[in-house]
């Protein structure tokens, strides 16, 4: 059993979270003691932080929708699709015909890099996040 | 690691022989466990609970409503009510399930004998007594037996095959009443306090089992206390949110008593040590 | 957030989370904070325990509410004029802090004229409380040396969101309230990483850092940085986006994360949109509403399974671990992003997120000295961290205001877009539940939060409730001028008559069928607070 | 009178090390960040094995784990549903540094899952440890093990026991295999001298005058069997408790948990015991939403009754070893210390 400190992903008040590591299963969570929010304690999410992690439903595999149906994929042949039709649009349009949503659950690396990919690889600046919601 | 200490929390397989359809809610399921070693050896008392495993949907308490002296089968009386007993109600002839058991503390048989019986039940709080019942007929008990049984509707009354057995015998007397009646429908249509009304009891002769709904168990308990029925004379059985049934996990706790092991069965005179939701106004 | 970032020039939380432990007067205004953020609520009862005294404003009784020394019922989308009403109070009882509006603020005479003009009797009226309290409310807050405000999506999600911010940072001002150790005005960020993605320029309008694209030396220096040209014009807000409709300008989206079928307003717009796309690409880690309509679905790493960071409320920048390998064959969102960037032909290599956050760190000032390194060993930073030297800013605008002087900036009442009549006459309120977040995608996969709030509520008053017909557990259909949800009803004295609230978590109860689509004009945050439904027992 | 040794301090190292062959260890380790918890070393000279701080967390996860597998349960066909028992492979450990708080907790948790039924999970993993208890010669900030009496000095329970006496330990040992490890590891043990005992209960008189909070548990005890706690109490912890289970949680003697199933396929699944909380609504809700309890108001009563009142009357002691840590994490602001100051002295 190893104890990891993370930051948890619910709420804004980002609570230090220990996950409790066993045979490659993150089977607990525990608040940390000295950080300066959670001190020591957890909200109820926080406590069960660890539930959804291995959820049989978690997404495994690359999906593709063919003939109305997601059907699983490779990675390679999902990203060439992805990336052929998001380099056509935005180089018919210019890039104004294609958008971007990235995620408050994200972090700030993987929103740094979403919106150089708009701007830089899309040339564009639709992109977004429910920071307003 | 010795096993029959694994054995704590593991049920065993058992398969559904036949599915009565008692009414739209409530379906009684005759199960034998697959073992068949096992199946002869398993006994119970009347009032014993099982925890019944469900495919993905975990474990509930359900009360055996079979008499333990026809052996071989065990009845379990189910009503459409959470997310197992849902699944349950999908289940036909032939699938197979899972039980562990049999726990709690049976109704005191051995103080019913050379005592009259009142009965009082409402809906699926029949099943936990039709045990009770069936037992005492089998055994052939002497003195009289009154039963009082309320259901909603007519179409609505459950264990109808026993109710009719029941009435033939002579020193029965089996009494139903509904909420609401229908059409065809010549019986008494009331609360079954007013079938407990119009019943003579000697109160320091008879022992009253009593099972169904809060807002029944608590009309009964007041007329029973004006006719001067002792508190320990009045039995009931209990029913609480359950996960382990063997006295750990406190799910199922009342004050400082636990249903699963102190329980199901209660006589008055515990509950009213305790401070038991039902009892209170 | 961008309330205040007019005001003060910077719109994250002024102050830290523990400062609340230390302040005098806590105003709390349009947040459940004990439910949306525990650990601030946490703070507000330990400052309580220490004899400072919390006024609450809040449509609803909720928990907190019931705590605090005085709850202003207010009547929602009306927060203006009490705001407006309580500093009127303060100056005909002269005590605003004459030295700090001199010294640190401007145009505090726009602010006064208006005040002077106010009816304080008509100003009660619209918010439905009466003057007395308002003005008790308005003293405490007055005469406390330290006072912080706290405010969540009760205020920011009207038409005159960006309004009420800026009222509230006028009251602060007005007191004295900011710039100094535990006080200040903290709007309580949501989400685990709002506040963060918003710092990396995951906005239509800034690159990281809030440095405008339309700003030319901005754009500049960022095109140097990635050497690629870089377009000038804003880009589409997320309501523009998932509002386009048919003939809307987006041909394609790429979705990282998100959840828009369940969680932006007017529903049945979001799905035409998607549906109407030529290509729709959606990475999660759950087979979600918004996932089940895309082109092609991509497996992503949950927090759990990645290295990164998150900033949370008070802008403290802080280490995410990978504690296990992504599951099956899913990949980070970082993987993902460089692996599609290459295919698209602008190769982004890192070898690490640590690397990632050395460029941020060069380009995004704020961001300066924020390195893993120095993450790894610390509680996290909180920005501004100009650079390694620096150990972060734990409460803003401690000299000066990021803008220079703060300025006020009045405001008069907005009434919602749509307010109740006699064909919907209840108002209906939409927020968060504690046991459940966002659309659920995450919480509703905890097997005990599940259990503890497994279904969606409505909150109705038992007056109501008796007038319908209606007893807690039954069934409700919910009408409003764009759609139709059946809900489960519970009657409870925590909302008003004539007043219903739930809650956004549930997808087999869509409540964002029925919330209108207007939106500050400001912030393009829509109105989900506000809207106009009719009830009948089902 | 069990004989007394001495252990040098410079030879604790050592001795870990040699029972570090055969054993796990488990002790309380200062991380990186400087949080003390009770880990699992896996090389002893990477690690900062802190005796100064307490633990935050007690030994409750390592007996009766936050989230485990009971078996797995197999349905290919409606006619087929069996069960596969998980070897459990908790592997031989030696738990170093328990202070008197926990290590009662342990015996606390012994009486639940042992008296009434021997659950298995937990029998195993607690027949294969050792035991090597530390008493407290300085409470920390919010023990008061003093008032639940159990500390700060226990003579029983463990397998062997230090006491910190400056530059050596005292060692003694209450069960046989303590015993054992003293003859099997002669050269680390001399015999201890009188001065030595001397200074042992020296010690723990200081420390018993060294508790920083007044705790009157007796006094609510009595307060709680006579019934005499007054609604307003009730109703201001109804007012706060804010519905979070870290009480529980992190509470070492609170062992109630619940089962679930959760599946890995169509057909296939585990059936998991989790840890749950009595102050959470789900914890008594039944099917058909009928609920014996209603949280806002009861949650946190019961809790407090069942630790105060409920198992003094079954185990004639109070279910709370006064550990201190649940004092101040609250989200309402309250716990057990100032439930207790409120029902005798009326103040928070």
């Amino acid at each position: 059993m190893h104890d990891i400190l993370t930051t948890c992903v619910y709420c804004g008040c980002g609570c230090g979270v220990y996950l409790h590591e066993q045979r490659g299963r993150v089977v607990g969570s525990s608040p940390s003691r000295n950080h300066p929010v959670s001190r020591n304690n957890l909200c109820v999410k926080g406590w069960h932080l660890h539930e959804f992690i291995h959820h049989p439903s978690r997404l495994k595999e690359p999906l593709m929708r063919k003939n109305g149906r997601l059907t699983p994929v490779s990675w390679d042949e999902a990203m060439s699709y992805a990336a052929r039709e998001l380099g056509r649009v935005a180089g018919e349009s210019n890039g104004s015909a294609v958008g971007l949503l990235s995620s408050a659950k994200c972090t700030n690396e993987e929103n740094y890099l979403l919106q150089k990919l708009a701007r830089a690889a899309l040339h564009t600046n639709n992109i977004d996040h429910c920071a307003r919601l | 690691m010795p096993s029959q200490l694994l054995e704590l929390y593991l049920p065993k397989a058992a398969e559904i022989q036949e599915v009565i359809e008692e009414n739209s809610q409530i379906k009684t399921f005759v199960l034998a466990f697959v073992d068949p070693e096992y199946n002869d050896g398993f006994s119970y008392e009347p009032g014993q609970f099982l925890m019944v495993s469900v495919p993905h949907c975990g474990e509930a308490p359900i009360s055996i409503s079979s008499t333990p002296v026809n052996r071989g089968t065990v009845h379990l009386s189910v009503r459409r009510a959470g997310k197992l007993t849902e699944a349950m109600h999908d289940m036909h002839k032939g699938d197979v399930l899972a039980l562990r058991g049999p726990y709690g503390r049976p109704f005191p048989m051995a103080s019913l004998v050379g005592r009259d019986l009142l009965f009082v039940a409402g809906g699926i709080g029949l099943a936990p007594l039709r045990s009770v019942i069936n037992t005492c007929l089998a055994t052939g008990h002497e003195r009289s037996i009154t039963i009082l049984y309320g259901s909603r509707t007519p179409s609505d009354i459950a264990f109808k095959a026993d109710l009719q057995a029941w009435g033939q015998r002579d020193n029965v007397s089996c009494q139903l009443t509904v909420d609401r009646a229908e059409p065809g429908w010549d019986g008494a249509v009331g609360l079954v306090t007013a079938l407990l009304g119009h019943c003579t009891l000697a109160p320091h002769e008879t022992k009253a089992l009593l099972c169904g709904p809060p807002m029944m168990i608590r009309a009964v308990l007041g007329q029973l206390a004006d006719r001067g029925f002792a508190d320990q004379d009045i039995i009931t059985t209990m029913e609480r949110h359950m996960k382990c049934a063997v006295g750990i996990c406190r799910h199922c706790h009342m004050d400082d008593k636990l249903v699963c092991k102190d329980g199901p069965v209660f006589t008055l005179e515990e509950l009213k040590q305790l401070n038991v939701m039902e009892l209170q106004g | 957030m961008a309330g205040l970032a007019t005001t003060f020039g910077s719109g994250a939380m002024t102050n830290s989370i523990n400062e609340i432990e230390n302040a005098q007067v806590i105003l709390v205004i349009g947040s459940n904070t004990s439910e949306a953020h525990p650990q601030v609520a946490r703070r507000m009862f330990t400052a309580m325990d220490r004899g400072a005294r919390l006024i609450v404003i809040d449509p609803r009784r909720t928990l907190l509410a019931r705590r605090a020394d005085i709850h202003l019922a207010i009547r929602p989308g009306t927060d203006i004029p009490l705001l407006n009403a309580m500093m009127r109070v303060i100056l005909d009882e002269n005590l605003a802090d004459d030295l700090f509006i001199e010294m640190r603020t401007e145009n505090f005479y726009g602010l006064r004229d208006m005040l002077f003009r106010l009816d304080l009797e008509e100003a009660a009226g619209i918010c439905g409380v009466d003057l007395a309290r308002i003005r008790a409310a308005a003293q405490l807050y007055g005469r406390a040396q330290k006072a912080v405000i706290c405010y969540c999506l009760g205020i920011t999600q009207h038409v005159c969101g960006t309004s009420n911010v800026q009222s509230i940072a006028n009251l602060a001002m007005m007191t004295g309230n900011v710039e100094k150790e535990d006080t200040g005005v903290d709007p309580l960020r949501g989400q685990n990483n709002v506040q963060g993605a918003c710092d990396m320029g995951a906005l239509p309008n800034v690159f990281p850092s809030y440095q405008q694209v339309d700003n030319d030396d901005y754009r500049e220096k960022f095109e140097r940085a990635w050497n690629v040209s870089l377009p000038p014009k804003p880009g589409l807000t997320l309501m523009q986006m998932t509002h386009g409709g048919k003939d809307g300008q987006l041909k394609a989206m790429f979705i990282m994360g998100e959840n828009p079928v369940l969680s932006d307003p007017v529903i049945s717009k979001v799905e035409e949109t998607l549906d109407n796309l030529e290509f729709l690409l959606v990475a999660d880690i759950f087979l979600t509403e918004t996932a089940r309509r895309a082109h092609v679905v991509l497996p992503a790493a949950s927090f759990a399974e990645k290295t990164g960071t998150f900033t949370n409320s008070e802008r403290r920048v802080q280490m995410v671990r990978q504690v296990i390998p992504p599951l099956g064959q899913s990949r980070t969102d970082a993987d993902i992003i460089m692996d599609l960037s290459a295919r698209l032909g602008y190769v982004m290599d890192y070898e690490s997120p640590a690397e990632i956050m050395e460029e941020i760190a060069m380009l995004a000032p704020i961001y300066g000295g924020m390195h893993h390194d120095r993450l790894e060993n610390s509680w996290g930073l909180q920005w501004p961290c100009w650079d390694r030297e620096h150990d972060g800013t734990p409460f803003l605008h401690k000299y000066y205001f990021t803008r220079g002087r703060g300025r006020f900036v009045p405001a008069v009442h907005e009434p919602p877009a749509e307010l109740p009549d006699d064909d919907y006459p209840f108002l209906l309120i939409t927020g968060r539940i504690y046991h459940q977040y966002h659309t659920g995608t995450m919480s509703r996969h905890s097997p005990l939060l599940s259990r503890e709030a497994g279904e969606a509520l409505l909150q109705l008053h038992p007056e109501d409730g008796r007038r319908l017909g209606l007893r807690s557990g039954d069934m409700v259909r919910m009408r409003s001028r764009r759609g139709e949800v059946q809900v489960k009803a519970q009657l409870t004295e925590t909302v008003k008559t004539g007043e219903v609230y739930t809650t956004f978590h549930f997808s087999e109860m869509p409540i964002n069928l029925l919330t209108i689509s207007a939106k500050d004009h400001f912030s393009q945050c829509p109105e989900y607070k506000v809207c106009a439904v009719h009830l009948e027992k089902v | 009178m069990t004989e007394k040794y001495i252990l040098k301090k410079d030879h604790l190292q050592p001795f870990l090390r040699k029972l570090k062959k055969s054993h796990q260890l488990v002790a309380p380790v200062q991380n990186r960040h400087g949080d003390t918890l009770f880990t699992e070393i896996d090389n002893l000279d990477k690690v900062h094995i802190d005796l100064d701080n307490q633990p935050q967390n007690s030994l409750k996860r390592f007996f009766f784990p936050q989230q485990e597998v009971l078996f797995t349960y197999h349905n290919p066909a409606r006619d087929s549903y069996y069960f596969e028992t998980v070897a459990d492979e908790s592997a031989p450990t030696l738990y170093f540094g328990v202070r008197p708080c926990d290590m009662s907790a342990l015996l606390y948790m012994d009486v639940v899952f042992l008296k009434n039924a021997r659950d298995p999970n937990y029998l195993h993993k607690r027949q294969n440890n050792i035991l090597v208890g530390l008493n407290c010669n300085e409470p920390f900030a919010n023990c008061f093990c003093n008032a639940t009496r159990n500390g700060p000095f226990i003579d029983f329970g463990f397998d062997l026991q230090l006491t910190d006496l400056g530059d050596r330990f005292l060692v003694e040992y209450d069960r046989s295999r303590g015993q054992e490890i003293i003859s099997s590891w002669r050269q680390f043990f001399a015999e201890a001298a009188e001065s030595d005992v001397k200074a042992q209960y020296q010690a723990f008189l200081e420390a018993r005058g060294k508790f920083r909070l007044q705790v009157h548990l007796d006094q609510a005890v009595k307060k709680l069997a006579e019934d005499e706690v007054p609604e307003s109490v009730w109703e201001e912890l109804s007012m706060r408790c804010q519905d979070c289970g870290g009480c529980a949680y992190i509470c070492p003697t609170c062992t109630c948990f619940t089962i679930r199933d959760q599946p890995i396929s169509d057909s296939d699944g585990e059936r998991v015991r989790a840890w749950d909380a009595c102050t959470f609504s789900g914890f008594t809700l039944m099917a058909g939403d009928h609920n014996p309890v209603d949280r806002q108001m009861r949650g946190i009563e019961k809790r407090f009754r069942h630790k105060l009142q409920f198992d003094v009357k079954k185990d004639n002691r109070p279910s709370c070893v006064g550990c201190g840590r649940c004092v101040n994490i609250c989200f309402g602001g309250t716990d057990i210390v100032r439930f207790i100051n409120m029902t005798c002295c009326g103040n928070i």
